[in-house]
C-alpha cells in the first residue's frame, strides 16, 4: 500500500495513459497532435518513475524525470522546427501526405 | 613449401597480369601457369621419391583464436588434382589463343586466381581453409562468365552464383557445426581435418545426418549431381570456352573431392543411413543426363550433360566407399577433366570455324579435315571410356567399386557405357560425318594453337590409358592410405 | 468515506480526470482544444506527483510542461493558422484499427505487468525525498555526469532546432 | 573516456568556430581531433595497474554512471575509425552546405552519444546516449530543407524513434520499479540475487526495452522507419546512420542485454531469435526487388542487424560472441562506408537508382571494383571482411539452442547474394547510360583504396581483431 | 620363341602407326605393303610361336608380362600375353587370313582414295585382334573386344559420307557396348568373386564357387558373346554392317571378330561346365539364331546380306556346339568357317568389283565366263559351307551336330535343319550369280572382268583350305585322330563322344544326303525352272513377306527401345528438365520476386501504419511472452 494506495493502481493508470498517448499517435493525422500524444506517453512513465521513485524512496527516480523532461523538450523543439519547416515546403503537416517515401 | 608455392605462384601470377595491359598478358600468363606446372611436377617427384617431406606440407597459425591454420599439403590424392590442375591450366590458356578477349589481362588474371583457389581446395588441409578456397573459386569464375561470356549471361551465371552460393553457406555451417564439436577430449576446438573427423564420428546419428545433408547439398551442386544440376547446361553454355573449361574440367571435382576428402570420412554413420538415397541421386542422374544428352541440339549442351552424367558416376563410386570405386573416381576425375576440355575447345573451334554449334547444322566437317576428325575422335573415344584410352581405367575401377556396392546398382550405372556411346556417336556422326554442309565449306586447317591443345590432350588420352601407373599407383596408395584412416 | 481514505479518493478522481482528459486529446478535433486538455492533464498528472510526496518535481512539471512546452505547442499551431475544426481526419477503419490495436495493448500490458504485490512496501509518508535537497545531493553527486552531459543533448537540439528552424540565405 | 571529452570539445569547438571565425581549419582540426580520441583508446586499453586504479576512480567518480572497459573502448575505436572514414567521405558534404559549423557540432554531438552508448553502465547514461545520438540524427536527416523527402525523413525518424523512445523509458521505469537502481551491475546483482522471483512487470520492462533497442538497430518489425529515412536522407548521412549508429546502438543492446540482462536470457532470447528470423526474411526479400540502391542498403542494413543480433544472441559468456559482434560491425561498417561513398560518387543527382550503376565498370573501373570489394563483403564471400563477420556469428550460435537461425540466414543469405550482385551485373553488364567517365576526387580515391584494402586486410588476417579480448 | 609373342601385335601396332601418320604421303602401293608385310610378319612369328608350342607338349601356356597397367589394391591386371594352345590357335586364323585380306584389299581398295586409312584401320584392328586372343586376363580380352569394336565401327562407315553407312556402324558400335556392359558386369563379377581376373589365377579355383554364381557369371559374359558374335536378340547390326567395303566384312564380320564370342566362351569353358544351366542357354540361343538367320538368308537378294545372315547362322551353330560342350569342335568349325566364309566374301567382292558395285543377285547371272577363278573358288567355298562329304565345313560341322545330338536330339533337329537351309541358299546364290543368262545392264556386261592377281590370289589359298581344311579334325571313328580336339585338350576339355559309331555314321549320312538332295532342290528351283526372286514386295505371300523383311525384327527395335528412348528422352529434356527441375529452381527465384513485390508493399510509407505495426509487434511478443 503506497499511501493507501497499490503500486500496482499507479501501474496501471500511466499505463492507460500511455497507451492512450499511442493510440493518439496512431489515430490522429495533425502531425502536433502526434507530438503531443508522444508527450503524453512521456508523462506517464514520469508519474510511473515518481511512483517508483516514492516506492523504493529513492529519490534517483525523480532524478530521471528530469532528464526524461529535458529530453522531451529537446525534442519538441528539434521536432517543431522540422514541422515547420516541413509546413513552409507542403504547406500541410498532415502525415498522411507524409508518405512519399514507401516501398 | 613446395605446397605454399604452388598457391602463391598463381596469385602473384594474377596480380602481375592484372598490372599488365596488353595482349602480352596471354603469353605471360601461359609461361607462368607452365612454371606452375614445372612446380607441380616438382612436387610430385618429391611426393614419389619422399612421401614425408615436409616441404609438401605448410602449417601456419591463421585465426589462433579459432583454431584456424592456413594448413595445406600434398598427399597422393591431392596430388593428382593439383596435378590435374596445373596441367589443364596452361592447356586451356593455349586453347584461347584463337580467341581475342576484350582486356585479356584481366580474363587471365581471373584464371591464374581461379588456379591458386582451385590448388587450395585440393591441398587445404583446415577445414576453414578449404571452405575458404572453395568460395574463392567461385569469385573468378563468376567473373569469367559473366564479363566474356554468351548472351543471357547476366541471368545464367547469377543464378550459378546463387545457386552454388546456397549450397555452401549449408556446408559451412555444417562445417561450423563440425567445429563446434572438435575437442571432446582436448577442450581445444580445432578447423584440422583429423580433429573435424573425429569430432564427426563422435556425433549421434541424427547430427550426423545433418552434417551430411548440409555439406552433400554444396558438393552435389558443385558437381551437379541430379536434380540440382539445373544451373549446369545452361552455365556451360554461355560461358567463354575458357570458362566451361575450368568449370566443367576442374571445378567440378571440387565437388567429388570434397565428397571423398571432406565427407566421407566425417560421417560414417549418416552414409550408412542415407547413402543409398544420395547413391540413387548419382546413378538416376547418369541415366537422366545421359537420355537428355540424346536429344541435345547444342553440341556445348550436349557436352554438359554428358559432364553430369559421368559425374554421376564418379559421385556413385566415391559413395561406394570402397578401394576400387574411390580410386576408379580419382582417375576418371583426372581422365573427364583432360577430355571434357578437349571437347569444349571441339565445340570452340567448330564454333569459330562454322559459327554454329547446332549439330544438325553441323556436317560432313570430316572431309574437310581429317585431322581435325582424328582428334575428335580419340578424345570422344577416352570419352565415352573405350580401354586403352585414359577414360578406360577409371570407368572399369567406378563400376567394380560401384558393383561391390550393389551389383544392380552396377547395372544400372553401367548403361553409361552403353548411352554415352549412344549420344557420343550420334553428335560425332552429325558433326563430321556424312555430306558435306554449308556451315562446313569454310571449315580450314586448325590454328595451331587448337592442334597444339587438342594434341596434347590426345597424347593424355592414350598415354594414360595404356599406361596409367605413374598416376594410377598414387591413386592407389592414396586410397588405401584414407580407406585406412577412415576405417 | 465508502470505506476510502482521503488519498484514495484525490487518487480516484485525479486518475479519472487525468484518462478523460487524455482521451480528450486524442479525440478533440480542434488542435487547440487537444492542446488545452493536455495541459489540463498535465495537471492532473502534477496532483499525483503531489499525492506522491514529489513536490519539487510537480512544480517543475508545471513549469516546464504547462508553461513552456505547451505554449511553444500554441504557438506553432497558431503560426500554422491549423485552428480548425475540419482538419482531415483518418478513416474510421484505421480510427478503429488503432483503437482495437490500444486495446489490445492494455490487455498483453495489464497481463505483462502483474506481480506487483510482491514488491516488498517500504516505509510511506515521512520521506523527503522530492526536496529541493535531497533531489539536489543526488542530482549533482550520483548524476554529476549525465547532469553535465545533458547539456551536450541540449546544445544538440539547440543547435538543430536552429538550423532547421533558420531561413536558407542563398 | 578521455575520447569522449575530446570529442564533446570538438563540438563545442565547432560551435565557436562560427564565432571567431576559423571555419576554414575546422575540417582538419576535426579529423585530427578525431584521430586523438581514437589514440587515447589506446591509451586507456591496456592501463598500468595504477593507471587501472585510476581508471577506476575516475568511473567512480561519475558513480559508475560510465565505463570504458575494453569492450567499450573497442567499440569506440571502431566508431571513431568509421567515423574517420565517414568524414572524409563527407568531405563535399561540408563543403556545400551552408551551416557548416552546425553540421560539423550536430555530427560530434552524435559522435559522443555514440561514444556513451559503448561505455554506459547505467540506464540514464543509455537514455540520454539514446537521444543524444537520434536527436541530431533526425536534425542531419531533415537537413536538405529544400527537399521534401529529406523533410519528410527527418520527420518521420523524429516521430518514429521518439515514440521508441516512449517504450524504452517505459521499460526502464518498469526495471527501475523492480529493482530500485538504474545501475547495470546493481540489476545484474538483483536479478543472480533474486532467484527469480522478480515481479512479473520486471520482465515486461526488459522486453520493452528490448523492443526499443530493436527499433533503434532497425531489426522487424520495427524496422519501417529504417528504408524511407535511409532514402530520404542525404547519402552521407545514410552513410553515417548505416554505420556509426548502428554500431552504437548495438553496442547499446550488448552491453545491456549480456552485462545487465544475460541472467535472464531465456526470457529475452526466444523473442530475439524470432525478431532475427523475421528480420532476416522481411529485408532479404523486400531488398530483392528494390531499385534504388540506397533503399536496398538500407534493407541490407536490416539484415545485417541481424546478424548482430545473432552474436548477442548467442553471448552466453566469454567474449567470443562480443569479438563477434565487434568484428562484424567493423567489416559492415567499413563496407559500408566503401558502399556509400561509390553510391555517393556514382548517383549524385539520381537518388541511387540503380541504373545509375549501369556499366560503371567502364566508366570508372576503379569504383566498380571498389564496389565489387564491398557488395562481397557485405555479401559474405570470402576473403573479405564480411565473409568472417559472418562466419565469426555463426561459429558461436552453433552452440545455442538457436540452429535453426542459421538455416534461416542461410537461406537469406542466399537471396541477399541476389539483390548485391544485381548492382555488380548492372555494374559490369548493361549498358552505361552514358559514356563520360565518372570522376572521383582525391579523398575519396584515398578512402575507396584504405577501405578495400582494409576490407579485404581484415578479411585475410582477422584473428587480430577476433582475439583482441584475450 | 614364345618370349617373342609381344612382336605379334606389335607388327600391325607399327604398320597402324606408319600409316597413320604419314599414309597419306606415301603411294598406295607402298602404304599397302607395309600394312601386309607387317601382318605377314605376325604371322611368320605366329607360326613360329605354333611350331614352338608343338615341339613342348609337356608346356601347355605361357605367360608374357608386357607391364603393369591397373592395379587397384587386390586387383592387379598386368598387360600380360598368355601363349597356349587355343591362343596360339586363333593367332594363325588372324594373321594368316588377315594377311591374304590385306593382300585381297590392296587389289580391292585400289580406286578408293581413302586407301592408307583403310589399311590403318585394318592393321589397328589386327592389332586389337590379336590382343583379344593373347591377353591373359578377361580385362586385356576386353581391351581387344572393345578395340575390335571400334575398328568394326571405323571400318563399316569406311565410307563416311553415307549417311546410311554410319548408321550401320553406330548401330554395331552401340549393338556391341550392350554386350560389352554385359561382358564387364561379368568381369567384375569374377574379381569380386575370386578376386582376379587373370585366367591362372581364375580358372585355378573356379570350381570354388556355387554354381549360380557360375551362372551368373557365364550369363554374363555371354550378354557379351551375343554382342560380339551376332547371337539372338543383338545379331542385327551384323547384316547391316556389310556397309563396310568387303574385305571387312570377311575379315572381320565373318573370319575373326565375330568369333571372338566363341574365343572368350572357349576361354571360359570352366564356367559353362560349372553351370548347365548357362551351358543351355547358350545351346537354345545359338539354334534359335542359327534356324532364325537361316530362314532370313533364304530370301535375301544382297549378295552379302545372304553371306552375313549365312555367318550368324554359322555362328549360331557355333554357339550351339557350345552348349552342347563341344568346345574343341566349335573352335574347328571357327577355324573352317574361318576359310570358306572369308573365301566366300571375298568372292563375292569380286563379283562386286566386276559388277561395278552391284551387289543384288537379281542384276547377276551367268558370271561363270566372264570369272572362271571366282567362280571356281566360290564354288568350292559353297560346297564347304553346305557341308557337302569331304570338304571342311563337313567334318567341323558333323562333329558338332555330332555333339549336340548325344545333348539333346531336339536341338540336333533344328541344327540340322538349319545346315540343310544353309544348303540351299547358299547353292540359291550360286545358281542366280553364276548360272542362267546376265541380267544386268549393258554397260555391266561389257566391263565384266576378273578381277587382278592380288584378289585372285586369297582366293585360290583359301579354297585350297576350305576343301583340306577338315583333314585336322578328322571324326576318330574313322581311325584318324582328331588333332585339333587333342590339341586343344589342355584348354577346353571337351566331354567323350559317346556315341557309338554305327549312330555316329548314320548321323553323318543323314547330314551328307540330306544336303545333296538340298542342292539338288535348289538346282531344280533356280536353274532348271529358273524361277528368279521376285521383284515387287507385294506379290509375295505372307510368310515369304516376313521373311524377306527379316522378321520386321529392325522394326520391332526400333519401335521398342529406339522410339521410346527417344521418346522419353525428348520429354526428360524439354520438359522433365526444362519445366520441373529447371522450373523449380526457377520458381524459387521468381517466387522470391513475386514475394518481395509482395513485402514491399507493406512499406506503404505511412507513419501511422508503421506505428501500427510497431505496436502489433509488441502486442504479439507481450502476449507471446506473458499470456500465451
Amino acid at each position: 500500500m503506497l499511501n493507501g494506495i497499490s503500486i500496482n493502481m499507479y501501474i496501471m493508470l500511466s499505463a492507460v495513459l500511455f497507451i492512450i498517448g499511442a493510440v493518439g499517435v496512431m489515430a490522429r493525422r495533425n502531425s502536433i497532435i502526434l507530438f503531443m500524444c508522444i508527450e503524453l506517453m512521456l508523462n506517464a512513465v514520469n508519474l510511473l518513475l515518481v511512483a517508483f521513485s516514492t516506492l523504493h524512496v529513492d529519490a534517483k527516480g525523480q532524478v530521471f524525470v528530469f532528464f526524461v523532461m529535458a529530453v522531451a523538450a529537446a525534442e519538441v523543439a528539434v521536432g517543431l522546427a522540422i514541422l515547420s519547416m516541413i509546413y513552409r515546403n507542403m504547406k500541410t503537416i498532415d502525415i498522411d501526405e507524409l508518405s512519399k517515401l514507401k516501398h | 613449401m613446395l605446397t605454399g608455392l604452388l598457391i602463391i605462384v598463381p596469385l602473384i601470377a594474377s596480380l602481375l597480369l592484372f598490372l599488365v595491359k596488353g595482349n602480352g598478358s596471354r603469353n605471360l600468363a601461359l609461361g607462368l601457369s607452365v612454371v606452375e606446372f614445372a612446380l607441380s611436377i616438382v612436387a610430385f617427384m618429391q611426393l614419389k621419391h619422399n612421401p614425408a617431406s615436409k616441404e609438401l606440407v605448410l602449417n601456419c597459425t591463421w585465426v589462433e583464436s579459432m583454431g584456424i591454420h592456413f594448413a595445406v599439403g600434398l598427399d597422393s590424392l591431392s596430388m593428382l588434382l593439383v596435378l590435374l590442375t596445373t596441367f589443364l591450366v596452361p592447356l586451356i590458356i593455349l586453347s584461347s589463343f584463337g580467341t581475342t578477349y576484350e582486356r585479356p589481362n584481366a580474363f587471365y588474371g581471373l584464371i591464374m586466381l581461379m588456379q591458386m583457389a582451385l590448388v587450395g581446395v585440393f591441398t587445404a588441409n583446415d577445414g576453414f581453409l578449404f571452405y575458404v578456397f572453395w568460395e574463392l573459386a567461385l569469385i573468378p569464375i563468376y567473373f569469367i562468365c559473366l564479363l566474356w561470356g554468351g548472351e543471357g549471361r547476366a541471368r545464367i551465371t547469377f543464378k550459378f552464383f546463387v545457386y552454388t552460393l546456397f549450397g555452401s553457406l549449408f556446408m559451412l555451417v555444417a562445417l561450423i557445426y563440425l567445429y563446434s564439436h572438435t575437442g571432446f577430449d582436448s577442450g581445444i576446438k580445432s578447423w584440422a581435418i583429423n580433429d573435424l573427423y573425429e569430432a564427426g564420428r563422435n556425433m549421434t546419428l541424427a547430427q550426423q545426418s545433418v552434417v551430411f545433408w548440409c555439406i552433400f547439398l554444396a558438393f552435389a551442386i558443385k558437381m551437379p549431381l541430379f536434380p540440382l544440376h539445373t544451373w549446369q547446361p545452361d552455365t556451360y553454355v554461355n560461358a567463354p570456352t575458357q570458362g566451361t573449361m575450368l568449370l566443367s574440367g576442374i571445378m567440378l571435382k571440387m565437388g567429388t573431392f570434397g565428397l571423398m576428402k571432406w565427407l566421407l570420412p566425417v560421417t560414417p554413420l549418416a552414409i550408412q543411413e542415407w547413402g543409398g538415397v544420395a547413391m540413387g541421386m548419382a546413378v538416376f542422374g547418369i541415366l537422366y543426363a545421359s537420355c537428355i544428352a540424346i536429344v541435345q541440339k547444342d553440341y556445348k549442351r550436349l557436352i554438359a550433360y554428358s559432364s553430369i552424367a559421368h559425374v554421376g558416376l564418379i559421385a556413385a563410386g566415391i559413395l561406394s566407399a570402397n578401394q576400387q570405386g574411390l580410386q576408379g573416381a580419382m582417375m576418371q576425375m583426372l581422365a573427364h577433366g583432360v577430355n571434357v576440355v578437349g571437347l569444349f575447345l571441339i565445340a570452340d573451334i567448330l564454333v569459330r570455324h562454322t559459327g554454329t554449334r547446332e549439330i544438325d547444322r553441323l556436317g560432313g566437317i570430316r572431309s574437310m579435315n581429317g585431322n581435325f576428325a582424328v582428334l575428335f575422335l580419340i578424345i570422344l573415344l577416352g570419352s565415352v571410356a573405350l580401354p586403352l584410352t585414359n577414360g578406360f581405367v577409371g570407368e572399369f575401377l567406378l563400376i567394380n567399386g560401384v558393383y561391390q556396392y550393389g551389383a544392380w546398382v552396377a547395372a544400372i550405372a553401367g548403361l553409361t557405357v552403353i548411352l554415352g556411346a549412344v549420344y557420343m556417336l550420334r553428335s560425332y556422326q552429325g558433326i563430321m560425318l556424312g555430306e558435306r554442309k554449308d556451315s562446313a565449306v569454310a571449315f580450314g586447317p586448325l590454328a595451331t594453337s587448337d592442334k597444339a591443345v587438342l594434341i596434347i590432350v590426345c597424347m593424355a588420352v592414350i598415354a594414360f590409358g595404356v599406361y596409367p601407373k605413374p598416376l594410377n599407383d598414387l591413386a592407389e596408395s592414396g586410397v588405401k592410405e584414407f580407406l585406412l584412416n577412415i576405417k | 468515506m465508502l470505506g476510502y481514505t482521503i488519498t484514495q479518493w484525490l487518487f480516484g478522481i485525479l486518475s479519472f480526470l487525468a484518462i478523460m482528459f487524455a482521451l480528450m486529446v486524442v479525440f478533440t478535433r480542434n488542435p487547440i482544444n487537444s492542446v488545452l486538455y493536455l495541459v489540463l492533464t498535465f495537471f492532473c498528472i502534477a496532483g499525483h506527483y503531489l499525492l506522491l510526496n514529489a513536490q519539487f518535481l510537480a512544480v517543475v512539471h508545471i513549469v516546464v510542461y504547462a508553461g513552456a512546452i505547451m505554449v511553444l505547442f500554441l504557438f506553432v499551431i497558431m503560426l500554422m493558422n491549423l485552428n480548425q475544426d475540419t482538419e482531415p481526419q483518418k478513416t474510421v477503419i484505421s480510427k478503429v484499427v488503432a483503437a482495437i490495436a490500444g486495446g489490445l495493448l492494455l490487455f498483453v500490458m495489464v497481463g505483462a505487468l502483474r506481480g506487483s504485490e510482491q514488491l516488498q512496501i517500504k516505509q510511506y509518508g515521512h520521506s523527503d525525498i522530492g526536496l529541493v535537497k535531497n533531489l539536489g545531493n543526488v542530482l549533482f553527486h550520483d548524476f554529476l555526469f549525465p547532469f553535465e552531459i545533458a547539456s551536450v543533448l541540449l546544445l544538440a537540439a539547440m543547435v538543430g532546432a536552429i538550423m532547421i528552424g533558420k531561413k536558407e540565405i542563398k | 573516456m578521455k575520447g569522449l571529452f575530446i570529442i564533446s570539445g570538438l563540438g563545442i569547438l565547432a560551435m565557436l568556430a562560427e564565432i571567431f571565425k576559423f571555419k576554414k581549419i575546422l575540417y582538419p582540426l576535426v579529423l585530427v581531433g578525431i584521430l586523438a580520441a581514437y589514440a587515447m583508446t589506446f591509451v586507456d586499453w591496456n592501463p598500468p595497474t595504477d593507471h587501472l586504479s585510476r581508471l577506476d576512480e575516475l568511473t567512480a567518480s561519475f558513480s559508475n554512471m560510465i565505463r570504458f572497459d575494453q569492450v567499450a573502448l573497442a567499440f569506440s575505436g571502431v566508431i571513431l575509425v568509421t567515423a574517420f572514414f565517414w568524414f572524409i567521405l563527407a568531405s563535399h558534404y561540408f563543403e556545400n552546405e551552408t551551416n557548416i559549423t552546425d553540421h560539423f557540432a550536430l555530427v560530434l554531438f552524435a559522435l559522443v552519444g555514440a561514444l556513451m552508448l559503448t561505455s554506459f553502465s547505467n540506464m540514464t547514461t543509455l537514455f540520454l546516449g539514446v537521444e543524444i545520438l537520434s536527436i541530431p540524427m533526425y536534425v542531419l536527416a531533415a537537413s536538405r530543407k529544400k527537399d521534401i523527402a529529406s523533410n519528410e525523413a527527418g520527420f518521420k525518424y523524429l516521430i518514429m524513434g521518439s515514440f521508441a523512445s516512449g517504450f524504452l523509458l517505459f521499460g526502464i521505469a518498469l526495471v527501475y520499479g523492480a529493482t530500485g537502481t538504474f545501475d547495470l551491475g546493481g540489476i545484474s546483482h538483483y536479478i543472480s540475487n533474486s532467484h527469480g522471483d522478480v515481479p512479473a512487470f520486471f520482465y515486461a520492462g526488459v522486453i520493452m526495452m528490448l523492443i526499443a533497442l530493436c527499433f533503434k538497430v532497425s531489426a522487424a518489425p520495427f524496422h519501417f522507419w529504417a528504408p524511407d529515412v535511409y532514402e530520404g536522407s542525404p547519402t552521407v548521412i545514410t552513410a553515417l546512420m548505416s554505420t556509426v549508429v548502428k554500431t552504437a546502438a548495438f553496442a547499446a543492446l550488448m552491453r545491456l542485454f549480456n552485462v545487465g540482462f544475460h541472467h535472464i536470457g531465456d526470457v529475452w532470447g526466444q523473442i530475439m531469435a524470432v525478431v532475427i528470423g523475421l528480420s532476416l526474411v522481411i529485408s532479404n526479400i523486400t531488398a530483392a526487388s528494390q531499385q534504388s540502391v540506397k533503399r536496398m542498403l538500407a534493407y541490407s542494413s536490416i539484415s545485417h542487424a541481424a546478424f548482430m543480433l545473432m552474436g548477442v544472441l548467442a553471448n552466453k559468456n566469454g567474449f567470443d560472441s562480443i569479438s563477434s559482434i565487434l568484428y562484424y560491425s567493423l567489416a559492415y561498417s567499413v563496407g559500408s562506408i566503401a558502399s556509400f561513398t561509390v553510391l555517393y560518387n556514382v548517383s549524385k543527382d539520381n537518388n541511387g537508382h540503380i541504373e545509375a550503376f549501369n556499366g560503371l565498370s567502364k566508366r570508372n573501373p576503379f569504383l566498380a571494383v571498389c564496389m565489387v570489394v564491398a557488395l562481397l563483403s557485405l555479401a559474405g564471400i570470402p576473403v573479405t571482411a564480411g565473409f568472417f563477420a559472418k562466419y565469426f556469428i555463426f561459429t558461436t550460435l552453433i552452440g545455442t539452442p538457436y540452429k535453426w537461425l542459421l538455416g534461416v540466414a542461410v537461406v537469406t543469405s542466399a537471396i541477399g547474394a541476389y539483390y548485391y550482385f544485381k548492382v555488380l551485373i548492372a555494374m559490369y553488364f548493361k549498358p552505361a547510360i552514358s559514356t563520360e567517365p565518372v570522376k572521383v576526387e582525391m579523398s575519396h580515391t584515398v578512402l575507396l583504396i584504405i577501405t578495400t584494402l582494409f576490407t579485404l586486410a581484415i578479411g585475410i588476417v582477422p584473428g587480430y581483431i577476433i582475439g583482441i579480448f584475450k | 620363341m614364345v618370349k617373342l609373342i609381344g612382336l605379334v601385335p606389335l607388327f600391325p601396332l607399327i604398320g597402324f602407326l606408319i600409316n597413320g601418320f604419314f599414309g597419306k604421303k606415301m603411294s598406295k602401293g607402298l602404304s599397302g605393303a607395309i600394312a601386309s608385310i607387317a601382318i605377314l610378319a605376325s604371322f611368320i612369328v605366329s607360326l613360329l610361336v605354333f611350331f614352338d608350342l608343338l615341339e613342348h607338349p609337356d608346356t601347355t601356356s605361357h605367360v608374357v608380362s608386357i607391364f603393369s597397367w591397373i592395379n587397384s589394391d587386390t586387383l592387379h591386371i598386368p598387360f600380360e600375353f598368355l601363349v597356349d594352345h587355343l591362343s596360339s590357335l586363333f593367332l594363325l586364323i588372324i594373321t594368316g587370313i588377315g594377311f591374304l585380306i590385306h593382300i585381297y584389299s590392296i587389289g580391292y581398295m585400289h580406286e578408293d582414295e581413302g586407301f592408307s586409312r583403310f589399311f590403318t584401320y585394318l592393321n589397328l584392328f589386327v592389332f586389337f585382334m590379336l590382343l583379344l586372343v593373347l591377353g591373359n586376363n578377361y580385362l586385356i580380352m576386353f581391351v581387344g573386344w572393345e578395340g575390335v569394336g571400334l575398328c568394326s565401327y571405323l571400318l563399316i562407315g569406311f565410307w563416311f559420307k553415307n549417311t546410311a553407312y554410319n548408321n550401320a556402324a553406330k548401330k554395331a558400335f552401340i549393338m556391341n557396348r550392350i554386350g560389352d556392359l554385359g561382358f564387364l558386369l561379368g568381369i567384375i563379377l569374377i574379381f569380386v568373386t575370386y578376386g582376379s581376373i587373370s585366367y591362372g589365377d581364375v580358372f585355378g579355383v573356379a570350381r570354388g564357387a556355387n554354381e549360380s554364381t557360375a551362372t551368373a557369371i557365364a550369363l554374363l559374359l555371354f550378354i557379351g558373346a551375343m554382342g560380339k558374335s551376332a547371337q539372338l536378340p543383338l545379331y542385327t547390326w551384323l547384316p547391316d554392317a556389310m556397309a563396310g567395303p568387303t574385305p571387312v566384312s570377311a575379315l572381320i564380320h565373318a573370319a575373326t571378330m565375330v568369333t571372338a564370342g566363341i574365343y572368350m566362351v572357349v576361354r571360359s569353358n570352366v564356367f559353362y561346365i560349372m553351370s548347365p544351366a548357362a551351358s543351355e542357354v547358350v545351346a537354345v540361343v545359338g539354334v534359335a539364331t542359327a534356324l532364325f538367320a537361316a530362314t532370313i538368308g533364304l530370301f535375301q537378294n544382297d549378295i552379302k546380306k545372304i553371306l552375313a545372315y549365312s555367318t550368324v547362322s554359322q555362328l549360331g551353330l557355333m554357339f550351339m556346339g557350345l552348349g552342347a560342350g563341344a568346345y574343341s569342335s566349335s573352335v574347328f568349325h571357327v577355324m573352317t568357317h574361318a576359310f570358306f566364309k572369308a573365301l566366300l566374301f571375298l568372292g563375292a567382292g569380286s563379283v562386286i568389283h566386276a559388277m561395278g558395285g552391284e551387289q543384288d543377285i537379281r542384276r547377276m547371272g551367268g558370271l561363270k565366263k566372264a570369272l572362271p577363278v571366282t567362280f571356281m573358288t566360290m564354288f568350292l567355298g559353297t560346297l564347304a559351307i553346305s557341308g557337302v562329304f569331304g570338304f571342311s565345313g563337313f567334318f567341323s560341322k558333323d562333329e558338332i551336330l555330332a555333339h549336340t545330338y548325344e545333348y539333346s536330339p531336339v536341338i540336333w533337329f533344328f541344327g540340322s535343319v538349319t545346315s540343310l537351309l544353309t544348303a540351299f541358299y547358299m547353292f540359291r546364290l550360286m545358281f542366280l550369280t553364276f548360272w542362267g543368262g546376265f541380267r544386268g545392264t549393258h554397260e555391266q556386261e561389257h566391263h565384266l572382268h576378273e578381277s587382278p592377281k592380288s584378289m585372285t590370289f586369297p582366293l585360290v589359298v583359301l579354297a585350297i583350305l576350305s576343301v583340306v581344311g577338315g583333314l585336322i579334325g578328322l571324326p576318330e571313328f574313322w581311325g584318324a585322330k582328331n588333332w585339333i580336339g587333342e590339341f586343344l585338350e589342355p584348354v577346353a576339355t571337351q566331354p567323350l563322344n559317346m556315341l557309338g559309331h554305327d549312330q555316329e555314321i548314320i548321323l553323318m549320312s543323314i547330314a551328307s544326303v540330306g544336303a545333296i538332295v538340298v542342292i539338288y532342290f535348289a538346282y531344280m528351283v533356280y536353274r532348271k525352272n529358273n524361277v528368279l526372286p521376285l521383284e515387287k514386295e507385294s506379290d509375295m505371300k505372307p510368310f515369304q513377306k516376313l521373311v524377306y523383311n527379316k522378321y520386321y525384327v529392325d522394326e520391332v527395335y526400333d519401335f521398342l527401345i529406339r522410339k521410346p528412348l527417344d521418346f522419353i528422352s525428348d520429354i526428360l529434356s524439354r520438359y522433365v528438365d526444362k519445366k520441373m527441375v529447371d522450373g523449380v529452381v526457377n520458381g524459387v527465384g521468381t517466387a522470391v520476386d513475386g514475394l518481395s513485390s509482395v513485402v514491399r508493399l507493406l512499406q506503404t510509407g505511412n507513419i501511422s501504419f508503421y506505428i501500427l505495426s510497431m505496436v502489433v509487434g509488441i502486442i504479439a511478443i507481450l502476449f507471446y511472452t506473458f499470456i500465451k
